[in-house]
């Protein structure tokens, strides 16, 4: 089915409101579940928007801009899946492979103004100097607005103008990149994971690291809770463990205090 | 005696905020990837969050406002959900004027730690749980999906509120208690996250193999009868590690997606997957 | 069907062993397993009183006496559980809920003679003092006698007299009431789990708490002694840590002491 | 050299009692409970139980009686299965005459542990295996449910008669052994418990709601399709931390087992549950 | 089926290729799942000789040389497994019970080996004090030929030699013996842990033990993987600890000495 | 900065033997057991495989030839495919001419630690896992189960030939991160050990019993109603712990073997198993 006009413009309306809660990590409404469900019911298939939000979001879990990276962008995943679908008629498991360009073009967006919105800071610097309130409060807002407009932008030009070529290029596709575009979506987690791991693995926390994933791997339950929870348990007794060594070795400082201050006595 | 009913009842009594500007500063905390940059990162959100609290506190006072502000717009990065606890701190501190070295060396003694714990709550733990549950009710076309996660998140949106009440109450007094365990609860969360990852890896990476090595009588599935016999989830653990080892070697994040892409487009390709 | 004088009487005389028993916790035949059985076998039905004592002990595992405390009388509860399936011929699933308030009747008169019972201490004080062996034997004999009796009467009034009331009651209760009845009996260990938990549960042990119950929730299997053994493992484990930090500590002490003595030399 | 097999040898050379009246103190103890009150808990039946030993120690000694007698009428309390080791303990040191100062204090030192320890292993372990075991099998009428509870407590009466013989025969030489470990011994026997208590929670605290929520096709099974995908047996948990809060806060536990109650009857009559 | 006298010569060349490898541990040949797998090729049954190396490998897992202990020997039992099962078409489960007193008799030869080859010790003394090194590496060559040979004959003569007694022996076994075989097979690991346990379990180790054995049970999976990742979890967790206490120590160690140096300092 | 291009390139600059040469002596380690007896063990082959190398060195030094091979000929025992990296490291020390008695302090130092990590790795982990694998291929008669087999164990030969390497270029600067971590290595390497052999009881130890007792209504399957239920694997811990209880008496581990033996046959006989 094709996208209108008018529905183009409010899904260009619902990406800017998403997208600011993206860049804030506010409501998290920029979550594909989230995403999904209202770009759906813009399309007038709530339904399919639920479903596709579901899949989305089991397949983006990994991927978090924990530490302040930036991965693929959910926001544009979440609407470009279902747009994918709708338009094409195709199940929302495939149209998550299709969605994933759309995703990066996001990301990389955004990564140039993590870098770029540096250029910002000599001013902000100058209002701080100058105690000048106002004017800082004001030039706060641009960036958001910058961000904002982008992904009204990228979004209505992704859903709305593309979606002829867009046609072409999935009816053209043969089964074998579509099924490959499936299986990307159910691998890419791995990324989201090795960024985390680049981040937070010390050799000392590799053993956690192993236990989670083996008792995930043994006990057939559907969410990481237990998981957690067993992680939680081996975090507390390790807390309690801390605290009794720290106290050992302020005692040893103590000592050793103590002895040199001797020492000193001696010498006198 | 004194000072313990002086803590207690610190908003009613000294504070010049009432408890509404306070509830707002935990609302105003949201904006502190406002103009996140890799330079400084939160540093200017952070700054403009705090901002209407020492202009009434620095009200005669400009070069305590400059110098507040200079302050604050060094870099800075930690969880946003608890950015409201650090705010409310640091809001008593700047209050009772307490000297500004004192407070920039805590909150840099703060942020760190308090990134640690928070990701590992907040995107290691919470995210995929309810995301998780969420989902699977989504799934089937369930709308409650969806909806239920609103609400969680919503909840967590407002308990900004109490937290910057909390932050603001605790005051100094928090400092001593947050600073001796820092350390530990930074090491302690990294245990938490690191377990979670590992199952996060063994749940939301999807590798299987579908093809059969041998001929005539000795077939084997290798997916089924080799490697799910060895360790299942062997693939996904064994190519988060080729990835993570890739990173090591200072490749690009970019170049591991698109190899994830190529590797699943060649595997369908071949029908081994 | 109805309970003859001589059953009613048979009961009785069981209710006063088994009541010792309780008040002893000598051979723990006051457990409702072995307590209905011997009162189905009195009422001539003994099947129906091992199957009733199979469901009443489980409903009663969490509700232990430790530390002192008093929980719902196990000797009332598994006797009119199987009076009541018997005389009302209803489930003994159903029959526990009905048989509480009996059992909770018991445990308020055990908790009054806690309280009372110190009444006795300062004759016992005297006979210690005079080194007076034989009347305070004799005085020990008192409490028990009491406690036996109480329990027969309590028995036989319950299981026998009051059973023509009972039986109008259990007939005029709605579904939804005994159904309540049969919840209730599910949800109760709860609160001797609470009541434990008080006295046990230090912020340090929170961690093993959470790890029995998450492995226990996790793998399917009937009874608590993998958890147990788990739990063994954990605690022989923190033995040995806690060995070795203790011998860090008492050396860590000794060169406290020598240095305060050294000190103290250097004062010569 | 001589110590060792004066001690080895000791019940057959020095000892004044035989080893039929020390298997008797084993039986004697399980009246420690006998004359139970808060006050002082089991000093009555704990000193009835000693008393015809001291009778013999002390025949001529109508003072030393008097005291040893008013020395145990201190409050005690102590788990009644390893009574007969402390018995043992104590009796070998007064047959020794070793100061009655000494004697107080281990009692005091050891009761407390023991408690914790026979609690965490009879309580909390040995009854609801033994007793879980036999019901999954009286459950079907089978007799042979029952008759194996009993046998499995008479040999825990029985061992009471080996454990007073060691707590004898070890004497003074065992109090330095518990002594030094006592704490260690109930900070582990605390892990074991606590362990077992969460087993326990989540075995035997049924709660199970019935109720499905929504409407048209946005229905689900709020047991099914929400507790137990968030986490097995966590209304249990819940609601065991709920009391835990309301006996924190000192509110009587007939209260708990009231409103035990009233929520089961006003589930049933909702039809939640 | 009868065993020919080439393909007795066949197996003797195999057991005392498997024989060495076994001696010296190098290729692990001397496995069953390898040994049996031959011994059915010769014997113009592949198919059989793997199944029963699938099933002698399983027996023989807790039969380990670690520490310099003899389990039954795995050459010999392979061999004769899937000789006994071929020349009496009975199936290889039973015939690992009747080749386990071949593989003792082999067990006991070699023991005596590593006993008596201490005979050799004082020559090579000699040669090393010599500094003769040519008639070193000569005479180390004898064990090994002694060993090599030792394998050929004990097979042939097991393999080809004994076949007809062996058959009627077999033939003339009631139900309940072979069954009982077939029961020891599967009791006989339990042999080799008890040895292991010996040698590795001290009581700080019990939890471990403990900890494998529960999981182990728990878990439905076919291999030892999981738990051998639990057990590094816990190993690498202590690793860290274990650090930890030794720098403490270390400093502790260092103060009692600045202590003591401190007191001789004092003396002087 | 010397030092480090030093050990970096020594296999090219100072060294007297070719790559070839090294890996020739990972080759040689097979031979380890060639000689084995209880007295010294694989004192005779751990000469022989490092013979040829010092002949090299000590080309002029007929003494030195004869006091290394002296001092070689003393006890070892250690891990058989570890020694790559023993004899790797010795030699290079032994290239040195670093003192003979720290050469021997080292040796002794080093080889019972790699005994206990080598099995706990390549005894009781690497072979059940590999061995478990491939039989349960196998067991369908499918010829790649021992193909596997044999390929995991050519690779293991293979590995010996990098760890000579990797011992000889590390040389006496591992000595010390190797020697200060011996003593934890081997704690840890016991800790993997013991919970694979509790693994391994459990998995590899079969013992069922068949028989029902009682009469009548009263009758239970002893293995599934009873052992099964109080837990699983109940009687294959007991007999391991039954045989380890006999050989902790000194009992000859044949008798051990006579007796499960025995037990099997009377079990059949009684049709109990
Ligand atoms: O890691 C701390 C913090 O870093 C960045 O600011 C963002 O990615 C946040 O989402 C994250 O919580
Ligand atoms: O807690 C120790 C002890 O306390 C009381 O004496 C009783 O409840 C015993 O059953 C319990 O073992
Ligand atoms: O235990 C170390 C070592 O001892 C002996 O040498 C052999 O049994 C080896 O297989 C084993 O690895």
């Amino acid at each position: 089915m094709e996208i209108t006009f008018i529905q183009g413009l409010l899904i260009a309306i619902w990406a800017m409101i998403a997208g600011l809660d993206c860049w804030l990590q506010a409501f998290f409404i920029f979550r594909p579940i989230i995403v999904c469900t209202i770009t759906g019911l813009i399309l007038g298939d709530l339904k399919m928007g639920v479903i596709a939000g579901g899949l989305t979001e089991l397949a983006f879990a990994g991927l978090t801009p924990a530490g302040g990276t930036q991965p693929p962008n959910t926001v544009l995943c979440g609407i470009m899946t279902v747009v994918v679908a709708y338009t094409n008629n195709i199940a929302p498991q495939t149209a998550i492979g299709l969605s994933l360009p759309f995703a990066m073009l996001m990301q990389y967006i955004l990564l140039i103004y993590y870098s770029s919105f540096s250029l910002f800071l000599p001013t902000f610097d100058r209002y701080a100097e100058d105690g000048n309130a106002k004017a800082f409060k004001r030039l706060n807002l641009v960036p958001m607005a910058i961000v904002t407009l982008s992904f009204g932008i990228v979004a209505f030009l992704s859903a709305y103008a593309a979606q002829g070529p867009m046609r072409t290029l999935v009816n053209s596709m043969p089964h074998w990149l579509t099924h490959g575009f499936e299986l990307a979506g159910g691998i890419l987690p791995a990324v989201g994971f090795a960024m985390l791991l680049k981040v937070m693995l010390k050799a000392r926390y590799l053993p956690y690291l192993l236990l989670g994933f083996v008792v995930a791997s043994m006990i057939p339950f559907s969410n990481v809770l237990p998981v957690a929870l067993v992680g939680a348990v081996f975090a507390m007794i390790e807390f309690y463990h801390s605290k009794d060594e720290e106290k050992t070795r302020a005692k040893i400082k103590e000592l050793e205090a103590n002895n040199q201050g001797g020492g000193m006595n001696d010498g006198i | 005696m004194e000072s313990k009913t002086d803590s207690e009842t610190k908003n009613q009594r000294h504070s010049i905020f009432s408890k509404h500007e306070i509830s707002m500063l935990g609302i105003r905390s949201n904006l502190v990837q406002s103009s996140f940059s890799y330079e400084r990162m939160h540093a200017p959100g952070f700054t403009w969050a705090q901002l209407p609290y020492w202009e009434k506190i620095y009200r005669d006072d400009p070069k305590g406002l400059s110098r507040v502000m200079t302050d604050n717009m060094e870099f800075i990065n930690s969880s946003p959900p608890l950015y409201p606890i650090l705010m409310g701190l640091l809001l008593s501190m700047e209050e009772d004027h307490v000297d500004s070295q004192t407070i920039k060396g805590l909150k840099n003694a703060l942020f760190g730690p308090m990134a640690g714990i928070g990701d590992a709550i907040f995107w290691f733990t919470i995210m995929p749980i309810v995301g998780g549950i969420s989902a699977s009710i989504a799934k089937s076309g369930n709308v409650l999906g969806p909806i239920l996660f609103f609400l969680v998140y919503l909840f967590l949106f407002w308990t900004r509120i109490p937290l910057a009440h909390l932050g603001y109450n605790l005051g100094a007094k928090a400092i001593d208690i947050i600073e001796d365990n820092s350390k530990i609860i930074s090491h302690v969360a990294s245990i938490l996250g690191l377990t979670v990852i590992g199952a996060l890896i063994a749940s939301y990476v999807k590798m299987k193999l579908t093809i059969k090595v041998g001929a005539g009588g000795a077939v084997i599935d290798l997916q089924r009868q080799l490697l799910d016999k060895i360790f299942p989830n062997l693939l996904p653990f064994a190519f988060v590690f080729l990835l993570y080892w890739l990173l090591k070697k200072n490749i690009n994040p970019i170049w591991l997606i698109i190899v994830t892409f190529a590797l699943a487009i060649v595997m369908s390709l071949l029908g081994w997957m």
